[in-house]
C-alpha cells in the first residue's frame, strides 16, 4: 500500500486527457538533491505523462510551506524534516508525492578548519558548529555522529545557522569550530582553504538517510490524483535515470552556479525510486529522539498514494 | 452696511478662558472708510475674524447688509497682514488673484481678463505670469489688494495690511487703498497700529481698548481735500488727531504685557 | 546632478574603492578583490538573463512603492483631517512602523501568494510608513493663515483640503518618497533574497549562491543597488525641485 | 474640564483628564485587536493565531520565570539582553559617527560635492547583500551584528546631520561671529544645537530602523535573540510563537518611539524641537 | 570713532554682479547717535555688515578708533532687526545675553551678573531664566539690546532694530536707546526705514540714495532738551524735519522695484 503508483506506468495513457489539471508550479532550489527534476523537465519525461511543470526557485525551503498552503506552489521539494515537523505541528496537511534524495558517503560531512585540534565527534563537545539550518536534519547529523562518541551537543547552545556559501568565511576566521556542510561545499572547503574533514554522517544510525523529497498538500492531492500520479510516474523514471552518474554531473551546472569542473568530483547521493514508508519512518523516529518532535508521528499517513 | 452689535468673543483653550473682545457696538455705512486702532493683543484681529465669519462669536452678531453672519459671506473679501503666508506659492500672481472667481463659477478666460484688469489697477500690469516670491514685499501685498478687488466685494476686510512692509511701499500702498475705495465704492474696514496711518487713511478712526476690546472712542476724520502723504501729514488737523488717538491708545494705562513686567521700568526713570 | 557633479562624485568614490582593493587583494578581508566585482558589475549589465531579472525587480519595486504612495497619502489626508482618528492611530502606526518586513515574509506569501504581490505587499508596507508620517505632519503644518485666506472667500472644507493643504504639503510628502524608494530597495532585494520567486535579482543571488564562492556576484548587486538607489535619488531631487520650485526657494535649496 | 472649585473635584476632573487622554489613544488599537481575535478565531488559520493565544505564547516564553528576576524567564534574559544591547550599541555608534560625519559634510561644501553621492549610494545598499563583507570583517557574534546596524542606520543621521547644519540659520551665525564665538565653541554652541531638531529627527528614524536591522541581524549566525527566535519559530512551525516576537519588536518599537517622544517634549529644545518635525 | 571713506560693495552672484553701496564717505564721532534713512534695497544693511566685518569691501575701507576693521572687531555690537532669529532659542534669556562674555574669558559668576545687570537695565529683570520664545516680540528685542549692552560695546550697530515690533512697543524701545546712550555713553550707529524714528532718536539724519547706496543729505537734528514721545512729535521743527528728510528719501524719485513698474501708476493719476 505504500509503494506509488509508479509500477504500473505503461498501462497509463500518457496523454494529458484523464488529469484534472495538466499545468502545475514545483518549488525547487539550485541544489544537487532535485538533479532528476531537472532532468526530468529538461528531457520531457512530464511531458510523456500529459503534464506542464513550471519551476518556481526557492530560496531556503522554510518558504516552501506558506507557498503551498497559499497555492502558489503545487508540490514542493523540500526536507523531511522540515515537512513532518509542520505537519506534526498542524501548520500543513501533507502529502509526500515523491521521495527524492538520500545522503550517500561524503554528501554530508563535518568539516574543520586545516590546523583545528578537532579530529573527531569527540572532540566537538562544548563547540561552535554552523549549520545552515538549526533544529533540522543538519543538527541532527551531527547530533547522531556526537551520541557515537558520547557527547552532547545541544541543540540551541552548540549550533549556528549561517548560510552554506559564507561557511568558507567563517570557518576560515574561525568564528566557528567546525561546520556541516553537503555538496558542493565540502568538495569546494578543501580545495579553497584545505579544510579537513572530520566525520562523515553517512554511516552507522545515518547511513543512507532520507534527506528531502516532494510533497503537497492533503486538499490539492484529494482533487487532483491523476495528476499527481502523473508527477509520481514521471519522477520515477527521473530518479532512475539519475542513478547514471554522467547525466547528473553534466545536468549540475546547468541549473546551479557550480562549475562543470566541480560538479565531476562531487559526492554524489542516492536517487531513491519508490516512496517507501519504512525508509521514512526512521527520519520521524530519529526526530523523536532528538526532540524535534514531541510526539510520534506515522509516516505512511503521509504519503499520497494515488489509488487511494 | 455692517452692524455689529454686543460683539463678544471668548477663547476656550487648554489653559482656560480668555476673552479677546468684549460688547462692540459698532456700524459702518456704506463706502465708508473705517480704521481701527488700539494697542496689541487688544482682539482687534478677533474682531475681523469674527466679521469674516471665520470664527462663531460667543455672544452679539454681525450684520452685512442686514444679513446675520453666520458662515463668510460671499460680498466679503479680506486682506491678511501677512502677505507671504496668504498668497498661494505654488501659483502664479494671476492664478492667486483669479482663484477666488472659481466660486463665482466665472469661466476661465473671463477669470483671467478680471484678475489681469485687478493686476492692473494695483499697478501691476505684466507680473501676472511671474510667482509671488518672485516679487518684493510691497509687490505681495498688491497682489493681495488685487485679488480683494478682483473679487469685487461689498466690504473689504484688512488685517494691519502694511505691518510687514517698509516705510515707502506702505505711504504708497495707502495711497492705493484710497484709490481703489474712490474707484469702486467699497466699504472698507481697516486694522492698523500705527496711529498715523489710521487718521492719515481713515473717514473715522475706531479705537479699541486694551484686552478684552471694547469701543472707547470713535472719532470722525475732518482733514481737507484729497490726502496727500506729505502735505496731509503736516496738516494742524492730521497733528491734532494723531496726538489725540495716540493718547487714547496709550493713555489708559500701558498695554498689557505677557510675563507682567511694566513696559517702562528703565527708560521711564532716565526720562527726567 | 550635472557632469561635475559625477565626476566629484567619482573622485569621491575612489579613496574608499581603493581602500576596499587594497584590503581585498591583501587577503584582510577574505572576499574577492574589489576589483573583479567591479568587472562583474560590468559584465552583469551585459547579461541580458540579469536584465531580465533586474527588470522584474525593479517593476516590483515601482509599483510597491506606488501603491505605498496613494495609500499613505490617502491614510495621511484622512488621518490628518480627524484629529481624534490621528491621536489613535498614533498608537497602531509606531507599533505597526518598526516590524521588520522580512520577519512577514511567509505571512505575506500566505496572504498574496503569487510571488509579485507578495514582493509588492511588502514593498508597500515597509516603504508607506515615511510617506504617511510625512504626509501627517506637512498637512499639520499647513499655515492657517493660508487655509484661512481660502476660507475667506467662502471656499469650502474640500476646496481647502484640494486647493491648501494638499499643494502646500506636497514637497514633505516627495521628501518621504524619496526616502521610501530607497528603503524599497532594500526591502524587495530582501524579500526575493529570503522569499525566493520566479525572477528578480534575488534569485540571481540564490542560484548564484549555490556554487560556492558568490561574494563576487552578490556585491556586483549590491554596487547596482546602490547605483540605482543614487540614481533614483537624484532624479527625484531633481523633479521635485523643479515641481516645487516655489518650495526649494523658500528653503534656499536651490544649488 | 471639570470645574475646580476644591480640591477633591480637581484630581477627580485630572483623572478624568488622564482616562480620556487614555482611551482617546487607544480605542482603535483595542478596536483593531478586537477585530483581530474575531476574524482570526473565525478562520482557524495556523499561520495567523488569535491575539488572544499570541499574548499567552508570548507570556508563557518570555514572562512567566521567577519573581526575582521581574517575572523574565532564562529565554527572555537570552533573547531580549543580546537583542537591545545590540540595538544600542549599534544605534550609539551609528548616532555619533552619523552626526560627526554629517557635521563634516554640513559644514564644507566642497566635501560635501566628493562625498554626498557615496552617502545616497550606501543608503540603497540592501544589507543582507553585504553579509559576506560583515562577516569578514567582524567576529561572528556581537560585533557583526552591530556592524549591520550601523551600516542599515547611518544613513539618515548623516543625512538629517548634514541639512541640519547646513540650514542653520545665517543670522545665528553672524551673531556669533559678531559676538566673537567662533570655532570650537561655535559648533557646540550655536551649530549643533541648531541643527538639534534635525539631528534628532534622524535619531529618532534610525532608532525604528535600527530595530529592524537589529532582527534582520539576528536571522543568522546567532543562536539567541528576537530574529533568531523569529526565524527558529518559522522554522518549527509556531506561528504563535513567531507573532509574539513580532508584537514584541512592534511594542518595543512604540516604546522607544514614546521614549523619544519625551526626550524632545521634556528636554531643553522642546520648543525648538515641537516645528522640526521630520 | 568711525571713519567710513570711499566704501563701496558689489555681490557677485550667479545672476551677474549687483553693486549695494557706492563710495560711502561718514564719519561718526564718539558717544553720537547717527541715523540712517534710505530706500528700500539701498544698502543700507550691506553698510552696517561691512563696518561689522561680516563681508569685506569691495573698496574703500572703515576704521574704528583708528584701527582698520577686517574681520569682526571686539569693540563691537551689532542688533539685528530679526530679534527672533539673532537670539538662540536653545538658550535661556540670561544665557544669550552672557554669551558674547565668554570671548572676553569673564568668569561664569561675573557673567551672569553683567548678563542680569543689562537685563535689568532694558526693564527685563527676573525674566533671565526664561528662553527668548517665551517672550513677546518687544522682550526679545529688549533682550537682544541687552546682549549689545552687556557687551559694552564702544560702537552699536543697529538694523532696522524696531522694525517688527508693534507701534506701541516700538516708541517704548526708542526711548530705551536714547537711555542706553545716555547712560553708557556709547557711539550708536542706528539704520531705519522710518524718517518719523530718524528725527526722534538721531542727532544726525544721513540718508542714502536709492541703489546703489551713495550719501544725499546729513542732516543734524536740533531739537530742544530730553525727546519725548508725544511733545517731541508735535514739535514744529520735528515736522520740519521729517518733511525734508521724506522728501529727500523720496524726493529723487521713485526707488526701484524689481519689475520696473512705476510705483504710482494707478494710485497717481487718480489723486487729482
Ligand atoms: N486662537 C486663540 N486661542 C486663544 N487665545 C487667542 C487666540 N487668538 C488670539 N488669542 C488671544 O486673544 C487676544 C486678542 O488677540 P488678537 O489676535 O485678536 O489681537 P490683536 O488686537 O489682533 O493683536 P495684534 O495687534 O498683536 O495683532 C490676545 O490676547 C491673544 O493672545
Ligand atoms: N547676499 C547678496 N547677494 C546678492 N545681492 C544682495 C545680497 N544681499 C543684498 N543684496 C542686494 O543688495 C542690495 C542692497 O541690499 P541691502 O540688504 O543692503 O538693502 P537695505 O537697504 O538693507 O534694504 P532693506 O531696507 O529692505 O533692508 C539689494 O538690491 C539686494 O537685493
Ligand atoms: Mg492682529
Ligand atoms: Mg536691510
Amino acid at each position: 500500500a505504500c509503494s506509488s503508483g509508479g509500477g504500473d506506468t505503461s498501462a497509463r495513457p500518457t496523454s494529458g486527457s484523464g488529469l484534472e489539471k495538466t499545468e502545475i508550479t514545483v518549488g525547487t532550489m539550485p541544489v544537487v538533491d532535485v538533479a532528476p527534476l531537472q532532468l526530468a523537465v529538461r528531457d520531457g519525461l512530464f511531458g510523456q505523462e500529459g503534464l506542464q511543470v513550471k519551476l518556481q526557485p526557492l530560496a531556503g525551503g522554510a518558504e516552501a510551506i506558506p507557498k503551498l498552503k497559499s497555492g502558489a506552489l503545487d508540490v514542493s521539494f523540500g526536507n523531511y524534516v522540515s515537512f513532518f515537523s509542520a505537519s506534526a505541528k498542524n501548520v500543513l496537511d501533507l502529502k509526500v508525492v515523491a521521495d527524492g534524495f538520500q545522503s550517500a558517503p561524503k554528501t554530508h560531512v563535518i568539516m574543520v578548519p586545516k590546523d583545528s585540534p578537532i579530529a573527531s565527534p569527540a572532540d566537538l563537545a562544548g563547540k561552535t558548529i554552523a549549520v545552515n539550518t538549526r533544529r533540522n536534519v543538519g543538527t541532527m547529523l551531527v547530533r547522531v555522529a556526537a551520541d557515537a562518541h558520547g557527547v552532547k551537543l545541544d541543540e540551541d547552545d552548540n549550533f549556528v545557522e549561517f548560510p552554506f556559501p559564507e561557511m568558507e568565511a567563517v570557518l576560515k576566521g574561525k568564528k566557528v569550530d567546525a561546520a556541516l556542510v553537503v555538496e558542493p561545499f565540502g568538495t569546494l572547503l578543501s580545495q579553497s582553504i584545505g579544510a579537513k574533514m572530520i566525520w562523515d554522517t553517512a554511516q552507522g544510525p545515518t547511513a543512507d538517510f532520507p534527506i528531502a523529497g516532494y510533497a503537497t498538500t492533503g486538499g490539492f492531492a484529494k482533487e487532483n490524483p491523476k495528476t499527481l500520479a502523473a508527477f509520481q510516474r514521471a519522477m520515477v523514471k527521473a530518479q532512475a535515470a539519475a542513478a547514471d552518474r554522467a547525466k547528473v554531473v553534466e545536468i549540475i551546472p546547468k541549473y546551479t552556479s557550480i562549475q562543470s569542473g566541480v560538479a565531476g568530483s562531487l559526492a554524489i547521493g542516492g536517487f531513491p525510486t519508490s516512496l517507501n514508508a519504512t525508509r521514512l519512518q526512521r527520519v520521524a523516529d530519529s526526530m523523536r529522539e532528538y526532540g524535534l518532535l514531541a510526539e510520534d508521528l506515522n509516516v505512511s499517513d503521509l504519503l499520497f498514494s494515488a489509488s487511494r | 452696511m455692517l452692524e455689529i452689535a454686543g460683539l463678544t468673543h471668548t477663547y476656550r483653550g487648554a489653559r482656560g478662558a480668555h476673552t479677546a473682545v468684549q460688547s462692540i457696538d459698532l456700524s459702518v455705512a456704506a463706502g465708508e472708510l473705517v480704521c481701527i486702532v488700539g494697542p496689541s493683543g487688544c482682539g482687534k484681529s478677533t474682531l475681523l475674524r469674527s466679521i469674516a465669519g471665520l470664527i462663531r462669536p460667543t455672544a452679539g452678531r454681525v450684520l452685512i447688509q442686514g444679513v446675520q453672519v453666520d458662515r463668510t459671506p460671499d460680498n466679503l473679501a479680506v486682506v491678511f497682514q501677512d502677505y507671504s503666508r496668504s498668497l498661494f506659492p505654488w501659483m502664479t500672481v494671476a492664478e492667486n488673484v483669479s482663484l477666488p472667481l472659481r466660486r463665482r463659477s466665472v469661466k476661465r478666460a473671463a477669470r483671467r481678463r478680471v484678475a489681469l484688469a485687478a493686476l492692473e489697477q494695483v499697478g501691476l500690469a505684466g507680473v501676472g505670469g511671474k510667482y509671488p516670491w518672485e516679487l518684493s514685499g510691497g509687490m505681495q501685498q498688491r497682489t493681495a489688494i488685487a485679488r480683494a478687488i478682483a473679487y469685487r466685494p461689498a466690504l473689504m476686510l484688512m488685517d494691519e495690511p502694511f505691518g510687514s512692509v517698509d516705510a515707502q511701499t506702505r505711504e504708497d500702498l495707502e495711497d492705493l487703498v484710497l484709490a481703489v475705495r474712490r474707484a469702486h465704492g467699497m466699504t472698507i474696514l481697516l486694522i492698523t497700529h500705527d496711529i498715523d496711518e489710521s487718521v492719515y487713511v481713515g473717514d473715522r478712526v475706531v479705537v479699541l481698548s486694551k484686552s478684552p476690546g471694547t469701543v472707547v472712542a470713535d472719532l470722525p476724520v475732518e482733514l481737507p481735500g484729497p490726502r496727500e502723504q506729505i502735505a496731509t501729514r503736516e496738516h494742524p488737523e492730521f497733528v491734532r488727531l494723531r496726538a489725540e488717538a495716540g493718547r487714547l491708545v496709550r493713555g489708559r494705562s500701558a498695554p498689557p504685557e505677557p510675563a507682567g513686567q511694566g513696559r517702562r521700568i528703565s527708560a521711564g526713570p532716565q526720562t527726567p | 546632478m550635472n557632469t561635475g557633479g559625477i565626476i566629484r562624485g567619482t573622485i569621491g568614490a575612489l579613496l574608499p574603492a581603493a581602500t576596499a582593493e587594497v584590503l581585498t587583494r591583501t587577503g584582510v578581508l577574505g572576499l574577492a578583490p574589489f576589483s573583479e566585482v567591479v568587472v562583474r558589475f560590468f559584465t552583469l549589465a551585459a547579461d541580458g538573463g540579469f536584465l531580465l531579472n533586474a527588470a522584474d525587480t525593479v517593476a516590483a519595486w515601482a509599483a510597491g512603492l506606488a501603491l505605498a504612495t496613494v495609500a499613505a497619502v490617502l491614510t495621511g489626508v484622512l488621518l490628518g483631517s480627524v484629529p481624534f482618528l490621528n491621536t489613535a492611530a498614533g498608537v497602531v502606526v509606531e507599533f505597526l512602523r518598526p516590524i521588520p518586513s522580512v520577519a512577514l515574509i511567509p505571512l505575506a506569501i500566505l496572504l498574496f501568494g503569487a510571488e509579485t504581490q507578495m514582493k509588492i505587499a511588502l514593498i508597500c508596507y515597509a516603504a508607506a510608513w515615511p510617506i504617511l508620517l510625512n504626509t501627517i505632519y506637512a498637512l499639520r503644518d499647513v499655515d492657517p493663515l493660508a487655509k484661512e485666506a481660502l476660507r475667506s472667500f467662502g471656499f469650502g472644507r474640500l476646496a481647502v483640503l484640494w486647493r491648501v493643504s494638499l499643494p502646500s504639503a506636497a514637497p514633505f510628502v516627495a521628501t518621504g518618497v524619496r526616502v521610501s524608494a530607497a528603503i524599497g530597495l532594500v526591502v524587495v532585494i530582501g524579500a526575493e533574497l529570503y522569499g525566493g520567486g520566479e525572477r528578480g535579482i534575488g534569485v540571481v543571488l540564490i542560484q548564484a549562491r549555490s556554487g560556492g564562492g558568490s561574494d563576487e556576484v552578490m556585491l556586483a548587486v549590491a554596487l547596482w543597488a546602490g547605483v540605482f538607489g543614487l540614481a533614483v535619488n537624484t532624479l527625484l531631487q531633481r523633479l521635485s525641485r523643479t515641481a516645487f520650485r516655489w518650495h526649494a526657494v523658500r528653503t534656499g535649496d536651490l544649488r | 474640564m471639570a470645574c475646580r472649585t476644591d480640591g477633591r473635584p480637581a484630581v477627580r476632573g485630572r483623572v478624568a483628564g488622564a482616562v480620556t487622554w487614555t482611551a482617546g489613544r487607544l480605542w482603535l488599537a483595542v478596536l483593531l485587536v478586537w477585530l483581530w481575535e474575531r476574524v482570526t478565531t473565525q478562520v482557524g488559520e495556523a499561520y495567523f493565531p488569535p491575539p488572544s493565544e499570541i499574548v499567552a505564547t508570548g507570556r508563557e516564553l518570555w514572562f512567566s520565570g521567577p519573581a526575582d528576576r521581574f517575572f523574565l524567564t532564562e529565554e527572555a534574559v537570552e533573547d531580549f539582553g543580546p537583542s537591545l544591547l545590540n540595538l544600542f550599541a549599534g544605534w550609539l555608534l551609528t548616532g555619533l559617527a552619523g552626526v560627526a560625519l554629517g557635521v563634516a559634510l554640513g559644514l564644507s561644501r566642497t566635501f560635501a560635492r566628493y562625498v554626498e553621492p557615496i552617502v545616497h549610494f550606501g543608503r540603497a545598499i540592501p544589507p543582507p547583500t553585504l553579509i559576506s563583507v560583515f562577516l569578514s570583517v567582524f567576529a561572528l557574534g556581537t560585533s557583526m551584528q552591530v556592524a549591520t546596524i550601523v551600516f542599515g542606520v547611518i544613513w539618515p543621521v548623516v543625512l538629517n546631520t548634514m541639512d541640519g547644519v547646513r540650514t542653520v540659520d545665517g543670522l545665528h551665525l553672524d551673531s556669533a561671529e559678531v559676538f566673537g564665538v567662533r570655532g570650537l565653541r561655535r559648533l557646540r554652541m550655536i551649530v549643533l544645537p541648531a541643527a538639534a531638531p534635525k539631528i534628532i529627527a534622524g535619531l529618532r528614524i534610525s532608532i525604528g530602523l535600527a530595530l529592524i536591522l537589529m532582527v534582520l541581524s539576528e536571522m543568522f549566525g546567532s543562536k539567541h535573540g528576537i530574529g533568531a527566535h523569529l526565524v527558529d519559530s518559522q522554522r518549527d512551525f509556531e506561528p504563535a510563537a513567531m507573532w509574539a516576537g513580532i508584537v514584541f519588536v512592534g511594542v518595543l518599537g512604540y516604546l522607544l518611539n514614546a521614549a523619544f517622544t519625551l526626550v524632545e517634549r521634556r528636554g531643553p529644545h522642546r520648543h525648538h524641537l515641537a516645528r522640526a518635525a521630520t
